[in-house]
């Protein structure tokens, strides 16, 4: 089959599920059957594509032109691919994962929840696959407002504040920062096309250039760059499987991965590394990850603490791609697959502790682990990563920064790596302590638990391995992050 | 100046008129300004149209100098269209009247208003 | 109003004259002063006239609440009518060169047949108001 | 003339308020016919001090015939219209003197009317000339605002009352 | 006889002869016939406008054979047949809807009466828009302002009756500056043809007067077309007049008092001095901008929706006007397109209020709780026009906005940027007032049974939501026709 169908294939594919599912809400075995195929087929046609790309081969795909000179077009280069596959991928596991919250918690309109699931899919997948910044800002206005019923599902007052500080920071920081920096990319250069190299060469340079980088760096606010971060936190009162795949996943990395996409192949790192001064941004993402590991480090409640976390991981990508040097940005790449599985393992198993003990603090995370020896050491693995320890993902990844600091001695991004580890250890270890080492705190066994149900178990099982895993063969992403640097 | 009397006679006339409409509360003599008003345009159309020594423009061998037509067309048509509106605010003063109880501008906008916080229920 | 029979009868002897008069003021309007738009302001006015005077109800008779609708369509119907009668004949709208051989006196037609639409539109129109407000003032009494 | 606006806009009987108004209006009319307008002259004797009248003395006598003291002082109006007033007395300033026969619009459109008009259209009214047939379309115009002004007051005023509706 | 070379006249008289005819007829469904043909008719000739200008370029067309400027002349060129496309469009859609509407909010012995008044507006204002010639504007534009009167005091709210008495006297005093400022032009220049006054002007010696008469255009207009700060008719006149005639007047009044100002701006004034010597644009861009801020912040306290989206609507005029104060031809082409996409947008938010109005009885955010249960498709759809209020990607809205900000980065004014992007964000605010009472509340207990609307009403209001949708994804048709028309505009000033 040839790639443009293809792509037009993987694009519709969600869009199809959402409708069926919602034309059989009256059967939620069928829907949830759906849900499920859908997301094994996106995932298929996702994989169908890497081969290719993993050859050099640049599928592409011109749909509509929306404007004269703007049109919604798409073309694959090796980060969107890997972006796609984490994407896709991880949504097949969470589809089995949310069958079982939902049904365990009896969640309240469960077919509005898969419609919206899926149809963010889509957009995530279009953000991966836009050949245009114009393509990647109309997917990601889109992602921001279908996730918004996700993240007030609950039709709380809660929820609804929540989703209020949501929408407003990320619409906000979109139409007053993105929209203006992306009219202006089109009126200097004529296109929004992302090129390897980038499109703003000798069109650009000094005062303007950081202007417009400022622009870009705000704009996109899914990053979570402070100031613009509270949305993240906002966004858990949403059901985990939620904040598991959206807010560790697909909207977050949407947010790094259009960060590092406009560095690479909107300015281009030469002209960065020429004309730019980086330093600022090198210290708003230090001090965003310092910060945000400190306020993890505080906070009580679980989901708020791995929010706080993922803030800080996401600047580690920012980080990385800040420095410019070939191997960082590799990490960047790399940690963009690796933080993902480790966060979404982190996640399941939050919500797994909730559906069966219904425990939200920390605190009350005393001996969990006898009970629920599963999730708890799925959670270990996945804690193992964020802090970057073997044998988990997030060690390669961190790797990859730090030697790519070094190799530019960039000694203040080397610290900030070095001490955020420490910091993530220090909020991390101590659950795993409690849950295993701790004896449970009195009175607990009045309504005694064990696992959660068994498609949450697998799921986090699954993804507990994927990051053991992507540890011993890390080369699918690594060879997708050189490909993007070799160019071509 | 002497050769624009007309034009002061005329802005007067539109000052008062639209003094009128502006400042007064009673609907009927909002329209009365209003009326005024318009009638003031009546003569910035025709006073310049005025030939001295012409006559009407009624072609006819007598004579020779006639005063400009074309602005008294205008001015049918505008006063017509005054006594259209006038009609029609006449109407809508009667319906007013009949819902409202009154003529005057700020009794009927307090009603309005209670109407609006009644709503809210 | 019945009793005053010395009106009733100088009525009587002024309305046809009044009549006369718009229809003078209706067809002298190429010559004089005057127009569709006046005569129909004096028709209107005749027919207040004899309602004041014979009564609301009597004058409905005489001119029936329909009939003054329909002649406030019809007149801007037979203005439209002129128009689209020369694009029929092959000119534009509302051209009248074309509604006759000669074509000043086809201009001639046509203005005719405009003033008279006119005449009875706006004889309509200052009726029906009449009547309206009139209607208004009894029910509220 | 100006004495009637003046004394109309202090009166508070409305009654003397709508017979100023039709005395102002028959003042008026006399000035158009020192301008030989006399065809406008004429109508607006008949609209503005016959109908005009008759239909606010109409709505008067199913309405309250006294007006309440205005609540504020009217300074904002009053600057507004001045505001207006003083615009127009500067534009008028830049216009051509009265009666004065180089002004264009004694030169420009007009003398064809004048000339040719009763041989195009065989009519020596040159006002009801252009009035019929060279701005018929206009005139057409203006009687369809009339039938808007008569349906409209149908439409407002007629009964709720199916004694009515003999019509249907 | 062929009818092609007559279509500027019909354009107007096929309307203004239904109106008549339907008094005639004098029952409700035979008039209901009548005015639906006569507007479809409307809607085929404006197109058939649209597409012959096209190709032909400008048409003149001349009422009873009397040359201009004798006789009183037809005028379509691009700009102009957008407007009719755009008016007679709307008309077409909104008239099928009304026969449900009406049903619930007039008496029926009103109805044949209603489309009366809705054939003259169409007629007037379709009228304004085509005509050429100066005087001829005003007779139609009063046409449209009393048929526009009377279909707002037929709104069911006493409150209506007052709100058409303050437009009328508004509106009037508003046509009485228009009449004065055309006859200073005529007293001028001794003609009233558009073109004409517009090649002549430039000759007249002193500039007092000509500056005169632009005052009065300028503020006469104004009133009309809703400009802050002489919007205030506005509000009520959208809050209580029934639903159907909202959702037209919103959709096609003020955008074409927008296209007069636009017609006079630049084939009458454009070559003078004192426009070029005026800080004409300065002032638009003040006013503009008061209105996007004043407005957009006031409609984020309103209760009444109705109202709500009329101070929206203010708001989004001075997105219209900001554009024109540009005077560049994007910022041209931001004005026009904005008239249609703001026209549908708005229309079928009005249009789907009246589906609730029908369904609920009423549109304060208190009745309207759980809406979004009770009448999802409705309430879906009145997001998804909010949406292109904002001006999300996708939606007409964002096209709009684009072109303002292109136009302001073009004078590389980014202080405006930066405020047109932050008004935008005012919308959200409001926009989301309903959201949350339409998504978050339980529906009121008196309205839990409430239904949905009527196909009748949906099917004219999705017609108007698909249109805002696909403005938002194909623009060739919008921007297409706009950027013609602008750089036509900017050229004919030049």
């Amino acid at each position: 089959m040839p790639p443009a169908s293809l792509i037009a294939i993987t694009l519709a594919v969600p869009v199809i599920g959402a409708v069926l599912i919602a034309a059989c809400h009256r059967f939620p075995d069928l829907r949830e059957a759906v849900t499920l195929v859908t997301s094994a087929l996106l995932f298929a046609c996702v994989a169908a594509l890497l081969p290719q790309v993993l050859d050099g081969a640049r599928p592409a795909l011109h749909l509509i032109e929306v404007l004269p000179g703007l049109a919604l077009a798409f073309r694959i280069e090796p980060l969107g691919m890997l972006f796609a596959l984490v994407a896709s991928g991880l949504w097949t596991v969470n589809s089995l994962y949310s069958i079982g919250y939902m049904r365990g918690n009896n969640e309240s309109h469960q077919t509005r929840f898969y419609v919206c699931f899926a149809l963010s899919i889509a957009a995530a997948v279009g953000i991966a696959y836009a050949g245009n910044v114009f393509t990647l800002f109309v997917f990601y206005e889109l992602l921001t407002l279908i996730t918004y019923p996700l993240v007030t599902h609950h039709g709380t007052d809660k929820a609804r504040s929540g989703g209020r500080v949501y929408l407003g920071l990320l619409i906000g920081t979109s139409m007053l920062l993105l929209l203006p920096a992306l009219i202006f990319t089109w009126q200097i250069a004529g296109t929004t096309d992302f090129t390897d190299g980038g499109i703003l060469d000798g069109k650009l340079a000094g005062a303007a250039l950081a202007a417009l980088l400022a622009l870009y760096m705000f704009g996109i606010g899914k990053a979570a760059l402070m100031p613009f971060h509270r949305w993240l936190p906002a966004a858990m009162v949403a059901p985990t499987p939620v904040s598991a795949l959206l807010h560790a996943v697909a909207v977050v990395k949407a947010g790094v991965f259009s960060v590092v996409k406009v560095l690479v192949y909107v300015f281009g790192i030469d002209l960065l590394a020429a004309a730019a001064n980086m330093d600022w941004l090198l210290v708003v993402a230090g001090f965003t990850i310092l910060a945000a590991s400190v306020v993890a480090l505080k906070a009580d409640n679980l989901k708020r603490r791995l929010a706080y976390s993922t803030v800080s991981q996401l600047s580690y990508v920012v980080l990385a791609a800040a420095l410019l040097a070939p191997l960082s940005i590799v990490g960047a790449v790399m940690h963009i697959a690796a933080h993902a599985l480790g966060k979404i393992t982190l996640f399941f198993a939050a919500g797994a502790i909730y559906t069966a003990a219904h425990k939200t603090e920390v605190s009350q995370l005393d001996g969990i682990g006898r009970r629920m020896p599963w999730t708890m050491g799925a959670f270990a693995i996945g804690a193992l990563s964020m802090i970057g320890l073997p044998p988990a993902a997030g060690f390669i990844s961190k790797w990859y920064m730090l030697a790519g600091a070094m190799a530019i001695s960039h000694w203040m991004a080397v610290a900030v790596i070095i001490v955020s580890t420490l910091l993530n250890a220090g909020y991390f270890l101590p659950i795993v302590y409690r849950a295993f080492l701790r004896a449970p705190a009195a009175g607990e066994h009045e309504h005694p638990h064990g696992e959660a149900p068994l498609p949450m178990v697998i799921a986090l099982t699954l993804t507990a391995a994927g990051t053991v895993l992507l540890f011993f063969l890390p080369d699918v992403p690594l060879a997708l992050g050189r490909q993007m640097l070799g160019g071509g | 100046m002497a050769s624009h009397f007309s034009y002061a006679v005329t802005i007067f006339l539109m000052i008062a008129g639209l003094f009128i409409v502006i400042s007064r509360g009673n609907l009927i003599k909002k329209l009365v300004g209003l009326g005024i008003f318009q009638t003031s345009v009546y003569l910035l159309y025709i006073a310049p149209g005025k030939l001295i020594g012409g006559t009407a423009p009624i072609v006819s061998e007598a004579f020779d100098v006639y005063s400009n037509p074309l602005p008294h067309v205008l001015i049918l048509t505008a006063i017509v269209v005054g006594v259209a509106t006038l009609a029609l605010g006449l109407a809508l003063v009667v319906r007013i009247r009949e819902a409202y109880g009154s003529i005057e501008e700020d009794e009927i906008l307090t009603k309005d208003h209670e109407d609006s916080i009644a709503d809210q229920r | 109003m019945k009793s005053y029979l010395v009106l009733r009868v100088v009525a009587k002897v002024f309305l046809p004259f009044i009549l006369i008069f718009a229809l003078y003021v209706q067809f002298h309007g190429d010559f004089g002063p005057g127009g569709g738009f006046q005569a129909g302001v004096i028709i209107a006015a005749a027919v207040v006239f004899y309602a004041l005077i014979y009564g609301l109800a009597n004058a409905r008779r005489v001119v029936p609440e329909r009939l003054v609708e329909a002649m406030m369509a019809a007149g801007v119907l037979v203005y439209a009518g002129v128009g689209l009668i020369g694009l029929l004949l092959g000119g534009n709208f509302l051209d009248y060169f074309v509604l006759d051989r000669d074509p000043v006196h086809g201009q001639h037609r046509g203005i005719f047949w405009v003033e008279v639409g006119v005449a009875i539109t706006v004889s309509g129109v200052m009726l029906k108001i009449f009547y309206m407000f009139a209607d208004r003032g009894r029910i509220d009494e | 003339m100006a004495v009637a606006v003046v004394v109309l806009a202090r009166v508070r009987n409305l009654f003397s308020v709508i017979v100023l108004a039709g005395l102002y209006s028959f003042l008026m009319a006399t000035v158009l016919v020192a301008l030989d307008a006399v065809d406008v002259a004429m109508t607006e004797a008949s609209v503005g001090a016959g109908i005009s009248t008759v239909l606010l003395l109409g709505a008067l006598h199913l309405c309250r015939s006294e007006e309440a003291k205005p609540a504020h002082k009217p300074w904002l109006p009053l600057v507004v219209s001045a505001a207006c007033g003083l615009l127009l007395v500067y534009g008028s300033l830049g216009l051509p003197a009265f009666s004065d026969p180089g002004a264009p619009i004694h030169t420009h459109v007009v003398p064809r009317y004048l000339q040719d008009g009763p041989n195009e259209t065989g009519v020596p009214n040159v006002v009801t000339a252009v009035l019929a047939s060279y701005r018929g379309y206009d005139t057409l115009g203006e009687t369809t605002v009339v039938f808007t002004a008569g349906a409209g007051v149908v439409a407002l005023l007629r009964r709720r009352r199916p004694r009515k509706e003999q019509s249907k | 006889m062929s009818v092609a070379p007559h279509l500027p006249a019909l354009q107007v008289v096929v309307p203004l002869v239904a109106a008549p005819l339907s008094v005639l007829l004098h029952d409700r469904r035979a008039a209901f016939l009548v005015v639906l043909a006569a507007s479809w008719a409307a809607f085929a000739i404006a197109i058939a406008l649209w597409l012959q200008v096209n190709d032909t370029g400008i048409i003149s067309y001349h009422m009873g054979s009397w040359a201009p400027p004798w006789g009183i002349e037809y005028r379509v060129d691009r700009l102009s047949s957008f407007v009719l496309v755009l008016v007679a469009g709307v008309a077409a859609v909104v008239l099928p809807y009304s026969w449900t509407s009406i049903e619930r909010e007039l008496p029926r012995e009103q109805h044949y009466l209603f489309y009366t008044m809705f054939a003259l507006c169409l007629a007037g204002l379709l009228g304004i828009t085509i005509t050429g010639d100066a005087f001829n504007i005003f007779v139609f534009l009063e046409i449209s302002s009393l048929s526009t009167y009377v279909l707002i005091a037929l709104g069911r709210d006493r409150r209506a009756l007052m709100a058409a008495y303050q437009y009328l006297i508004m509106g009037t005093i508003g046509a009485t500056f228009i009449v004065i400022g055309i006859g200073l032009l005529y007293l001028q220049t001794g003609t009233l043809n558009l073109v004409d006054i517009g090649q002549r002007l430039p000759a007249i010696s002193g500039h007092r007067a000509v500056l005169a008469a632009l005052a009065f255009l300028t503020v006469g207009l104004s009133l009309k077309l809703a400009l802050f700060p002489l919007h205030q008719w506005l509000p009520n006149a959208y809050a209580y007049a029934p639903s159907a005639v909202s959702a037209f007047l919103a959709a096609t009044a003020t955008k074409v008092a927008v296209y007069a100002l636009l017609r006079f701006y630049f084939s009458v004034f454009g070559a003078t001095a004192v426009f070029l010597q005026l800080p004409m644009a300065e002032l638009m861009l003040v006013l503009a901008l008061g209105g996007m801020f004043v407005a957009s912040t006031v409609a984020c306290f309103q209760n009444d929706l109705k109202r709500l989206f009329a101070y929206s609507s203010v708001a989004q005029i001075g997105y219209i006007v900001l554009g024109l104060s540009f005077d560049s031809v994007t910022g041209l082409t931001a004005t026009i397109v904005h008239l249609a996409n703001h026209a549908v947008t708005k229309g079928g938010v009005f249009l789907l209020l009246g589906a609730v109005v029908a369904s609920m009885g009423g549109v304060t955010l208190a009745r309207m709780q759980g809406v979004g249960r009770v009448m999802p498709l409705t309430s879906f759809g009145i997001v998804l026009c909010g949406l292109s209020l904002i001006g999300v990607p996708g939606t007409a809205g964002f096209v709009s906005k684009w072109y303002l900000v292109l136009a302001a980065m073009e004078k590389g004014q980014w202080w405006l940027v930066s405020l047109i992007v932050l008004s935008s964000l005012l919308a959200v605010v409001y926009v989301w007032r309903f959201v949350e009472a339409a998504y978050f509340k339980a529906p009121r207990a008196d309205l839990v049974d409430a239904r949905e609307a009527s196909p009748a009403l949906l099917v004219p209001a999705f017609l108007m939501v698909g249109a805002t949708l696909y403005f938002g994804i194909d623009t060739s048709l919008t921007v297409g026709a706009a950027s013609q028309a602008a750089s036509a505009l900017i050229g004919a000033a030049r």
